[in-house]
């Protein structure tokens, strides 16, 4: 199945790019989307522990399995206000 | 009222929005860039926002307050792009019968906010950008 | 910044006069007159202040928060005579650098305020008027 | 000597007036001068217990010794804000 992935502020930077699409087996969760974004990134970046993730705009867990077609944004910690 | 822009804000059109007969208090937020953050020099801001997902948090927030305290009406605007210093990036405003809980929500709203709202503020400081709550972010000026 | 004035207050002055480039939080209060009270309909409001002490203590009051929390500036207006529905009493602006000393600090003063300064309020209710605190004044409207 | 003494709000209204003068002897107290007004108040009028005075402006207790000249303001509950 095919993965939209967002990515954003200094992890857009790092990685060199906002958006990113990964192909994955059925089952595939958020865990190994952001493997395989890691992979095939334009540079090579680590996803920092206080990352969190987004699909079709809630929060997830890592755990969580996605569907084709999802969108799943890479949030580094968030800064507003 | 849930505005997200790059344009600048305008503090009363949020005011006026919450105002109700029935209300007795009414506070006014602005969030501002201050000239100095952690000792140094700051030059300006600037804040990048995902949209759609940052205004349906917005309204989640909106609803959590509303949920918890004796308010009344709700308005939020926060500002994307480049932010000089005495601008805003960030307006609440919030109107109550009373105003324990219209400070209570306020606070607690931009509490929130700074946690869950995915919007990120990069620094660019004397010499340098940085963005906020992520250090190894950190370079000099090209 | 302190004013006291039987005309209309704008908040717009009291906000303008705490801002400063150091500050990165700004809170805008407004007092209400709500059209009701106790459970009952309210006409208007009538404000009497005791000058110039209601000065003085605003004063100590704004010196009272400046002591006791890291905030910068602070601008106080309360409007005299009769308020209607919608109109304002009472603003207070204040700036600080971080939001939490200026909510908490915005809150203090007004608590104290309705302790301390020689300020009174009658309301003008369907049917009669009393002046707030002091029920053995409530009277039929003549 | 001779004290001026404002009343405000609810007790301006029982009093039927906002300014008294009151002559009392040396060494009188508030609580001396808030009696000498109520006798001689155009109204009958009773102070509150929750009643407050500021001489000169700032709070005082009803022990307090007053001077000739002495502006003694009666405050009732204040209501601002």
């Amino acid at each position: 199945m095919k993965i939209a992935i967002k990515l954003f502020a200094g992890l857009r930077d790092r990685a060199g790019t906002g958006d990113l699409s990964v192909e994955l087996d059925d089952g595939a969760t958020v865990a190994d989307a952001i493997d395989e974004a890691q992979r095939i990134g334009p540079r090579q970046w680590t996803a920092p522990t206080s990352l969190m993730a987004a699909v079709n705009n809630e929060y997830v867990e890592f755990s969580g399995v996605l569907s084709d077609g999802d969108e799943l944004a890479l949030i580094p910690p968030v800064s507003g206000g | 009222m849930i505005i997200i822009t790059d344009q600048p804000l305008v503090p009363n059109t949020l005011t006026n929005a919450v105002r109700d007969d029935t209300d007795g208090a009414v506070i006014t937020f602005e969030g501002v860039t201050r000239n100095h953050n952690d000792g140094r020099g700051v030059e300006y801001l600037e804040y990048e926002a995902y949209r759609p997902m940052a205004d349906e948090k917005l309204q989640e927030l909106i609803d959590e307050i509303k949920d918890r305290w004796e308010i009344d009406k709700v308005a939020v605007a926060h500002r994307t792009g480049r932010v000089d210093i005495g601008e805003l990036s960030l307006v609440i405003a919030v109107s109550a019968a009373h105003r324990r809980p219209a400070f209570e929500a306020t606070l607690h709203f931009i509490d929130r906010l700074k946690e869950v709202v995915p919007i990120w503020k990069k620094e660019y400081f004397e010499g340098g950008e940085v963005w906020i709550g992520d250090p190894g972010s950190e370079q000099a000026t090209a």
